[in-house]
This record gives structure tokens, C-alpha cells and sequence, in this order.
């Protein structure tokens, strides 16, 4: 039974292992074991050549990252928060993302950045962000987000292998809240499919990484289904829509701010593609189109299972 | 001439008290006994407030907190040569300089438990909220400088950083428009050798902090950061050739980062206790208090009624930011935005209030 | 008759007169007017002080109109195309969205960032981006489209007006190709209403900025409501509800790639508070997800009027 | 020692071939003739390349351009010292260094006439594709030198870069990693005095950009960037440094913008005929003529014939360029990920294919 600090770091251990091409990279990642020990012991293991202490400059590691995966190195970099990942979204999408396009082929960048993300550890400021809806947006690069240890491992190792850039995105509210049964072997999940979490009939709950508990508990009481999406881009369209088509109703649960994230892209997907067999508003949970706020107000910001319980109520009246 | 010298430059440091407390007269500062005691309580007040968090983080009652100990002489000291006469631009580690500014203790106790309350500074005050992106607040300073250049206000803009934060791209454009526009801007990095387990080494090639200032055409200087009067005098120095039109400054304060990088790290995991003790032995203020016993400004007492007062004072915080309460949630919505948005006051009005 | 530059440039010149602390800083906007000289004269009427030329750093220029805007100015910082703002979405996520929040409204960022967005003039690479989505799931960050000479004076002047940090998106394609009266005088358009353009009965289309004259062209032969937001964050719900309750059917076009789109928020807006009025599946007619194409396949990218017609008419057969 | 000295600096100059075609005989590198005659000829197809593509853009038959009139021999020079033995990391304006590096004429019309397949970099050639994004490419070319040493591999980075680039963060960002990792980077400045409309000396306060590298704690030299053997001789150094272990170089060529910035831009807005008609007069090409000539390797007639050979390559690729026809409009959805995705291959079975 391992954490999902553990898992993670099993998959990093795995992967190195299994290619020498494989290195670490960000601020913290040596010596220290990164803030949340992701990479603990993995220092002693490889050598400073292969996990290596960056100075503080996000943009300059992720665009780094870029030239020594473009030049035959795997790096998985590590962003301490996803609110320092900000300073990096210009070396995303103008760079990472299109050297590919942009070279025809001739250059590619099988790259990872990974960075925890959301909320529920009562963190300063930029420490709680879940801006994933903007990197989604970002044609060219995948963005995973586990919601286990499980799933942590055996997407990390294939966001690792994939040969395009991947933004990894590990919830920091789960990194020792659950422990699971996780293999010893490297294993992986493949990038892009769904996992149906529990089977129903009345309605499709839709969620990913860090509200997937949350969603969990609240369907406990509930006839649905549950899909966690996992890959968020590209996401599985198909399982989303063959769930939705049974059910007719679809709660979609996200950590971020409503506005433009990602619940919407998967609602207006379901409007598209789905609307004859809908048989209830489309419901998303967020959080609110406010700043996030300091820690003490934080739990009235994120969704909580009242909320997600109001949500499926609420479609089911109808 | 076919190859030849281009510019040179150069590097200064400033040292003017060692750790044994004796100073250098000739490049003493003006500061006379009162305001020198003044300090040292700034200093004494800075350090039973760091040490008062630290104890109640660790009771669960604050949030995760950055120690300034060790950083006090180039907090304080600085702090105090910019006064309200210039506008203070922090990173998360500087409630020395705040609490040398007069920042309300309550408000710092709310900060770092998590309400914002803490950082609507107060009105009259030169302060801008502290800035958890490290190294972004740099090009802030610097627009307020423009500001107050075009509106003709003679506020100079002060911002702290780290070591580490001298490796961001936002300290360099920051840096390099203050230069480019001569604004009236003093940089002051707190090289306290560490950037969570980075040592200083590792974090730039460069021998020192302060030659960066070379790469945007103005003065760089390295002071003793454990020491008073060199901090005060370099800052002081930069305000008034700010303040002159005489454009912008670097100034790297050499100090130490005695505590672990917050109450979230374990600093014995990367760095030796030797070193750690080389420079507990370099405390600020013990080296201050040395001073003044050597000057006649310490009586017997003096010191333990200093402390005694700097308790009372943060009892006395606390006391107020228990009392003020927590934030009330519907906060959130209405401080996005001066106006809220319709969409805003419809998340509110279906607000449960419940967490 | 102006062009939607010349409108700019008198909103510029009328706010700058107006109120001495609004001042323009971006690369080349002095001497040189800006690269599509939305600020030509206005170095010389305003002298260096106010209308200044910036060095080559846009997270910089960001970051310094946040500082010259809490203290008492309101910079109108120009970037110079949409592909180099990414270097400053740190400061517009990180800062100048949370300065109110952050202080608890003792400062403000009384600020507008434009800068030209979107195909079609075509440009090398990153001259073309339309993201505007990432932008808009910023709280605390508006963003405004103008889609004409007329709109682009009375948003500009609003947003210069308006207490908070606006993103002032401009069509690159629109700047110089329609005319229209604009009054000389000063005005506003509110900020967060949408218009109408056309009124009908069959479907409602909704578009903005740099894909509404193709809108409209492509409206021409039905009976359908065309709604311009204007306004994207925040963005005018009751508008496009009341339209599409009417109607019952609609369509969003939207040049960006369709993943996290803003055609996805009004998709989901409508799935969630319209659906039971909905005819027909809410259709979305956007860019393709895949990495924007240099000039000589632009053309096969921006959805163009065909496209936008195949999907009236998809929505019509229901 | 109380106010000391804590570090001095220098940067150097290096002039090699004055305007007359003179040459510093102790400073020459080791080039012989045919060497000479070979940058001599690269340089002659820079230009001829660059004024075909100014031509045909006037015509309406390519996109926006940027000129290299001017840069030639910073770019020529630079780009024959590197050779196939290092990864170049190009901006937009380095059509001079890519020919120099024998890339196909024909993929330059196609990259300037917005055709993806111009940047398919030919197997076997070091060369990352052109950035766009001023400055953003600094830290690729350092991720590449890390990747080298990893991997054992000597090929150093060399990164070019205009005098704007230098005040963007990751500029700044990618120097300091390649300092504190003492990485096998050169970063080749092309200041040109000029980004857009912005003078040189309005970009930074600094009185070279060379003087830059001291914040990195690497060397930093000014060369004259119309002199091909000054150039040459700074680019090899620093290459010969790199291999050796030594770390990074930056290097600032002295040069000039002949051209608008682009053909979208119109430069006599801004600046002076007097300025642009001095530096007519340091033309790089003529220079080199002259010491050629002066050095008997310029028999009569020999310009005229490489001029003739310049058009030919030219005509050359422009026919291959047009005999390749337009790409394909499904390219698109093929090249995003390595694998499209089931998403991509959706759109790409509804795509009609028409405009
Ligand atoms: C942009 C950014 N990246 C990472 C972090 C996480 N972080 C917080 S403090 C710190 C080290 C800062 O070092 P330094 O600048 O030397 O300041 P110090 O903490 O030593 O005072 C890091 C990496 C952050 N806050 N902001
Ligand atoms: C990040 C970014 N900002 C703005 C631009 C638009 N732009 C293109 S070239 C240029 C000036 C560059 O000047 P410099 O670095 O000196 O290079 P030069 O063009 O003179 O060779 C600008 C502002 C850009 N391409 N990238
Ligand atoms: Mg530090
Ligand atoms: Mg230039």
C-alpha cells in the first residue's frame, strides 16, 4: 500500500531505470527530494547528472527542457506549484507544443512537466491554483492528471514515454490522503482513455484529479456513473458521450473557477454530440469566478460533496 | 587599438561593524543614540514576532511561515532608511522590514494565517502587498517608480527579493528598465545563501550579487547584511541618488538564513550544522547589542526591558487578531472586482455560507 | 468613415486628453506609432512621458503598468501581437488579477493590455494566435473584443475607465477593413453587455471580434439572431440566454482551436440554464485542434463562411 | 578593509579588419586563402539571397521578410566557424548564418513564403528550427548543451539573438543556467543597434551588451560585427572554450541594420538617412573585397563571377521552391503530435479541403 508521493516516485524511479535518458530537473528535486519528496532518494540513486537542482527561474527550466528533449534526453521537470508554472505558459505554448509542427517532424519534445495543483492544504497564495483549462487549450501538449496512486504511477511512466510534451498534473490534496495496492513493476496507463469508477444508471458524473474523492462520495448514495477522465487533452470524448447517452444527465465537478474551465468544454461537448439523449440541464460544479482566496476561506471555495450532492439532486428532478 | 579594453567595472563592498560590535568611525552613519536604540527595538520586535509565529505554526495555529532569523540587521536597517518617504515592494520574507515600517502585528499575525485582511495595508502606508511569485514584484517596484516620477512624487520604490530570485526573468526586465528609464528604484537582494536547498553557488555563476547591476548600467554593491549601519548606509545612499534623479541601485545584503527555509522545510536535510553555527556566531543582534554596550547605550536591564516590551507588543497582536475573527466568506466575491459582476452576485446569492 | 485603427487612435487620444494619468507604453508606440499605428501622433500631441517606448520585454511591461497603475496611473500597455503576450500571463494570473483581492481593495489595477489578435493578415508564426480563453479563466482579468470602428472607440474608452485590469483584444484582420461613422466626441460602450445585430426567429449565432463579419455574412440568408458579446469575461449570459430560449437553437463561432475554447463556456452556459428549450444540438464552429499553421495553410484553418453556413443548416434540420 | 573592492571586471573589444580592408596581421586567424574565398562567396549568397527575397515580397510572392543587409559577416562568419561541429539556434533574422551552413535555398523561400516544410532542418544538420519568440530560444540552445554533455556528445550550442533580445527574461533565465552549469553555450548577439524602433541605447543603460555576461559570471566580448576575422576569431575561441569544458561565451556583434526591420516597417520614421549612410559605408561584403583584393585573392573579374554564381544558387532554389508546389492542407492535423489524436483524425475526416 503506497501513497501517491510514492507511486509517483516509483514511476520516476522505474523510468529511469528502464532509459538512461531519462533525468529530473526543477528547484529542490536533489538533495532535498522536491518539496513534496516526489523525487526523495532518487539523487543517491542517479547522480546530480540525472536529477538535477535548477536555479529559480521556471520559464528557463521548462524552455531548457525543451532543448534537451528535443536533443535526445527524456527530462521530467518538476514546477515546485502550478502557480509557478505561470512564468512557463509562453515556453508551453509557443515553443514546446509546436517545435513539432514547427520543424515538420524533424524535432519533437517527449518532455514532462509536472506540478501539484488544487487546493486543500491550507497553502499561501499560488500555492492552491488549478488553471488546467488554459493548458488544455494549448494544441500540442497532453495534460495528464492522476487521481490515485495507481494512476499516478502507470501515468506517469506513459506521459514519460509518450513522445510529445506532457503536463502532468498531481493533485496536492491527494498526495497522502489515500494509499492503494501499486504494482512494484513499471506499468502504464494509456494516455487519452477514461476509467469508469462505478456503474449506474441516472446520471454521468464527470470528474478528474483532485475532486475525484469528493465525486466519489458524493455518488456513493446515487444510481451513476463515474468517469475520471485522467487525460484531460486530448480527453476521451467516446466514454464521455456512451455514458451520457445511457444516463441523459451529466454532472460535470471541477476544482477551478467555472469560467471557461474545463467542465465547460466537456458540457459543450455533450450539447453537441449528446443533446437527444439529454434529459436534464447539463450541470457543472465549480468553483467560483472569484481570486481564490487565503487559506481560511479556502474550503468555502472549493466544491464540497454538499455541492456535488445539490448537482445530482438537481438533474435528477428532472 | 585591434583588441582592446571596452569598460571595466567594478564591485564595491561595505563592511562598518564586526561581529565583535566595533565599528568603523569614518564610515558610521549619522544616526545618533536614540535612533539607534530605535532600531535595535525594531530588531528585538522583528525577532520575538518571528519567533512567536514560528511557536504558534508549530501549535497548528498559523499557517506554513517563512523565519527571518538572521535577516533582521539587513531587514531593519533598511526598513528604516526608507521609512514612509518611499514605497516598499516585499516578497513573503520580509516582516522584518514591515515591522520596522510599522506594519500593524495583528494584520501580519492574519496574513499568515491565511486572510487576506492582513494585507489590506493600511492606509498612509507606503507598502505594497507581499508577493508570493518570486521575483515578480521587481518590474511592480519599478512601474511605481515611473509613477512617481510622472506625478512628480518623490517616492522612491524599494523592493526585496532573494538570492534565488535574482535568477528570474522578471528581476532582470524589472532591472533593466529601471536602468533604461534611470528610475528612481533601490533593489535590495537578501543574499541569505539559500534558496530553499539551493545553495548560493549553485544559483549563478556570478562571484557576486550585486555585479548584475553591470548588465543594466547601474551601481551594484555587496554589504554586510548582519550589520546596521552598513545595510542603513547603503540603502540611504541609494534612496538619496534615487531621489537625485541619479537613478537606480543594487544592493546585495550578505546575510544568513538561520532557520529552515519555512516551517514546511527541514534545511538539516541539505546544508551542515558547522556552517549554520559559523553563522549564528554573525547574529545581528547580538552584534547591535555589543555595540551598544561598547557605545554606553546598553544599561544593565536594558536589554531584558527590550524584549520584555517587544513581548507585550506581540501578546498584544495577537490579542487584537484574535479578537478581529475570521474573514467572512462572501468576501471572496466582493474583492475580485470593484464593481462585482452580475455573475458574482449570482454565485453569492446562491452562496450556502456553509463550508 | 474610419477604420477600427483610426477609431482606436482617437479613443487613445480622447482618454489621454481626458485624464492627464492615462499614459501608453509598449515597443515602437512613440516615434514609429505602434506596428499597426493604433498610437501614430499621439507621441507627438503627448510627448515621450506618456507615450513611451518600452524595451523588449512584455512580462516586464506587464508588470510595469500593475506598478504605475496602483500608484495612480492607468498605463494602456500595448504588446504587439497576441503570441507575445504569453510571456506575461504570470503577471497578468499572478498579479495584476489579484492586486484588489490581495489588499483587499486598498489597490487596484486600473490598466488595459492591447494587443491585435487573430489570422488572417497572413503573418509568420505567433502573429496569429487567438487564446483568448486562457485569458478569460482568469479571475479578476476582463476581456473585451471589439468586432468594428464604432465598438472598438466605445469599449476602448470603457475599459481605459474601467477600475480594473482589462485585456483588450483587437481583430488584426478587422483593423484596416471595414469603415463605419464613429463620433468624434468621446463615449463609452459598457463593459459585460453583448448586441444584437440581427434579430430572428430560427437559430441564435453567437460570435465575436474576428469571426463576426464572416458571421454575419454567413447570417445573411437566414432568419437567426447574431449576438456580438464584446465583452467575453465577464461576459453577457442574459443575452445569449434570452436569445437562445427564443430561438432554440445555436451556434458559436469562434476562430481559436475548439478545446477550452470560449465557444465551450457559452456551449455549457446554454446547456445548463437553456436547455429546455433546445431544438437542436449547440453546434461550434471553431479553429481545429492542431497546432495553428503558418500563412500558407491559414486559410484552411479559420473557419470561414462555408463552415459556419454547414452549421446553420445542421441546426436548422432539427 | 571596511569599504572595499569585492570584484573588478573588463570586457574587451575585438577589431580585426578595419573599414579600409586592413587587416591586424598578429590577430588574424588562421584562415587561408581558400578559406577566405569560401566566407567571401557565402557572404555574396547571403545577400543575393536576401535582396531576391525583398524583390519577390515587393511582388506580393513571399511574406513579411527580414532583412540581413548589413549582418552579413557577423552571421556569415560566426556560422563558419560553428560549422556542422555545433547546434545552432537561429531567430528570424538569421538567413545569413543558415546559408553559411549550406541550408537549402529552396526551404528559406519556402519558410519565408509561410510554408512549414522550410523548416523540415535537413537530417544531419544541426540546426533547430527558427524562433519567432524574441529571446525564447536562449534556454533551448542551453537545454541542447546539457543534453551534450550528457550524452557525450561535443557539439557545443550556439544561440543568435538580436540587442532587443537581451532585455527579456529568458534571455536572461537561459545565460544564468549556462553559467551556474558552466554548459557549452555561445550566445551571439547581433546587435544591430536597432529592435524595430528602439535604439540601442534606450534598450539597456548598459554601455555594451557584452558587459552582461557578468552577471552570469561567464566572459562576455564587443567584436566588430562587420569584420568577418574579428567575428570569426571570437566565435572559434568560444567555441574551442566550450569543447574544452569551459563553459559559456557571450559575444556582441557590433553591426547594423541596413534594411527596415522588416518589409512590414518603415524605418525612415524613426531614424536618420545621415546613420544608415555611415554605416553603408563599414559594408561588410565591400570590406572583405577590399582586403581580398589588397591581399591579391581578387582577380579582376572574380567578384562579378561570384555575384553570377550567387544569382544562379538563387535562381536555383527559387525554381526548386516553386516546383515543390504548396503543402498540403491535411499536414495540419499530422503534425501536432507524433500519433494524431483520435480528435485530430476526426477533424481531419470532416475537413472538405477548400478554403
Ligand atoms: C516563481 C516562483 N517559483 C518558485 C517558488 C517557490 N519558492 C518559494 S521561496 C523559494 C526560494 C526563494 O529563494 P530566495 O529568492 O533566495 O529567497 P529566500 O526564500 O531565500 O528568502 C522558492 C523556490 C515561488 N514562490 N515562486
Ligand atoms: C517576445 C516577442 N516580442 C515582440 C516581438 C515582435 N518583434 C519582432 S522583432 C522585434 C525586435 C527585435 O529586436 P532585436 O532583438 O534587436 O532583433 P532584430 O530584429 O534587430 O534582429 C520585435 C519587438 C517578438 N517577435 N517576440
Ligand atoms: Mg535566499
Ligand atoms: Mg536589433
Amino acid at each position: 500500500m503506497v501513497n501517491m508521493v510514492e507511486a509517483l516516485n516509483m514511476a520516476l524511479a522505474g523510468e529511469m531505470a528502464r532509459d538512461s535518458n531519462v533525468v529530473i530537473m526543477g528547484e529542490d528535486v536533489g538533495v532535498d527530494g522536491g518539496v513534496f519528496r516526489v523525487s526523495a532518494g532518487l539523487y543517491g540513486m542517479f547522480g546530480p547528472e540525472r536529477v538535477m537542482d535548477m536555479p529559480l527561474a521556471e520559464s528557463g527550466i521548462v524552455g531548457m527542457a525543451i532543448g534537451m528533449s528535443a536533443f535526445g534526453l527524456v527530462p521530467v521537470a518538476e514546477i515546485q506549484f502550478m502557480g509557478f508554472l505561470y512564468p512557463a505558459f509562453d515556453q508551453l505554448i509557443s515553443n514546446a507544443s509546436r517545435i513539432r509542427a514547427r520543424s515538420r517532424g524533424r524535432y519533437g519534445c517527449p518532455m514532462v512537466v509536472r506540478t501539484p495543483y488544487g487546493g486543500g492544504i491550507k497553502a499561501i497564495e499560488l500555492h492552491s491554483e488549478s488553471a488546467e483549462a488554459a493548458f488544455c487549450h494549448i494544441p500540442g501538449l497532453k495534460v495528464v492528471v492522476p487521481s490515485s496512486p495507481y494512476t499516478a504511477k502507470g501515468l506517469l511512466a506513459a506521459a514519460i514515454r509518450d513522445p510529445d510534451p506532457v503536463l502532468f498534473l498531481e493533485p496536492t490534496r491527494l498526495y497522502r490522503l489515500i494509499k492503494e495496492e501499486v504494482p512494484e513493476e513499471p506499468f502504464t496507463i494509456p494516455l487519452g482513455k477514461a476509467r469508469l469508477l462505478k456503474e449506474g444508471r441516472d446520471a454521468t458524473l464527470i470528474s478528474w484529479g483532485s475532486m475525484l474523492q469528493k465525486t466519489l462520495k458524493a455518488a456513493g448514495a446515487y444510481d451513476v456513473d463515474v468517469i475520471d477522465l485522467m487525460t484531460l487533452s486530448p480527453y476521451d470524448e467516446d466514454a464521455v458521450l456512451a455514458s451520457v447517452k445511457k444516463t441523459g444527465r451529466a454532472v460535470i465537478i471541477q476544482e477551478a473557477p467555472r469560467n471557461c474551465g474545463f467542465a465547460s468544454e466537456v458540457a459543450a461537448c455533450i450539447a453537441e454530440k449528446a443533446i437527444l439523449s439529454l434529459r436534464a440541464p447539463v450541470t457543472r460544479v465549480a468553483g467560483y469566478d472569484v481570486v481564490l482566496p487565503f487559506p481560511k476561506l479556502e474550503d468555502f471555495y472549493i466544491p464540497n460533496q454538499r455541492r456535488i450532492t445539490d448537482a445530482i439532486e438537481e438533474v435528477l428532478k428532472y | 587599438m585591434p583588441e582592446y579594453t571596452a569598460g571595466t567595472f567594478e564591485v564595491k563592498r561595505l563592511d562598518i561593524l564586526d561581529s565583535h560590535g566595533n565599528s568603523d568611525r569614518a564610515l558610521m552613519p549619522s544616526l545618533g543614540e536614540p535612533e539607534i536604540k530605535d532600531i535595535y527595538h525594531r530588531l528585538v520586535l522583528a525577532r520575538a514576532f518571528d519567533q512567536r509565529v514560528l511557536a504558534l505554526q508549530r501549535e497548528g495555529r498559523m499557517g506554513t511561515y517563512a523565519s527571518i532569523l538572521g535577516q533582521e540587521a539587513s531587514q531593519v536597517a533598511s526598513a528604516y532608511a526608507a521609512g514612509n518617504n518611499a514605497r516598499v515592494f516585499p516578497s513573503y520574507r520580509e516582516t522584518g522590514a514591515l515591522i520596522a515600517l510599522g506594519y500593524p502585528l495583528y494584520m501580519l499575525f492574519q496574513y499568515w494565517s491565511g486572510d487576506e485582511r492582513g494585507m489590506r495595508v493600511p492606509d498612509g502606508m507606503n507598502i505594497f502587498p507581499v508577493c508570493i511569485s518570486v521575483g515578480s514584484h521587481v518590474p511592480h517596484a519599478v512601474g511605481a517608480a515611473m509613477a512617481a516620477r510622472i506625478k512628480k512624487e518623490k517616492l522612491p520604490s524599494v523592493a526585496y527579493f532573494g538570492d534565488g530570485a535574482t535568477s528570474k526573468g522578471d528581476f532582470h526586465e524589472g532591472a533593466n528598465m529601471a536602468g533604461a528609464f534611470n528610475l528612481p528604484v533601490v533593489l535590495i537582494c537578501q543574499n541569505n545563501q539559500w534558496a530553499i536547498s539551493l545553495p548560493r553557488s549553485r544559483q549563478s555563476a556570478a562571484a557576486t550579487l550585486a555585479q548584475k547591476a553591470i548588465a543594466y548600467g547601474f551601481e551594484g554593491i555587496q554589504v554586510d547584511g548582519n550589520d546596521v549601519f552598513a545595510v542603513y548606509t547603503a540603502v540611504k545612499r541609494a534612496l538619496d541618488k534615487a531621489r537625485d534623479g541619479k537613478g537606480p541601485s543594487l544592493i546585495e545584503c550578505f546575510t544568513y538564513r538561520l532557520s529552515d527555509h519555512t516551517t514546511a522545510d527541514n534545511a538539516s536535510r541539505y546544508r551542515s550544522a558547522e556552517e549554520v553555527e559559523h553563522w549564528k556566531k554573525l547574529d545581528p543582534l547580538a552584534r547591535l547589542g555589543k555595540f551598544m554596550e561598547k557605545e554606553g547605550m546598553m544599561p544593565s536591564g536594558y536589554a531584558e526591558e527590550a524584549a520584555r516590551q517587544a513581548t507585550a507588543a506581540v501578546d498584544e497582536g495577537f490579542r487584537k487578531y484574535e479578537e478581529a475573527g475570521p474573514p467572512s466568506p462572501e468576501d471572496m466575491f466582493l474583492n475580485t472586482f470593484k464593481t462585482p459582476a452580475a455573475g458574482q452576485m449570482a454565485q453569492l446569492r446562491g452562496f450556502s455560507g456553509g463550508k
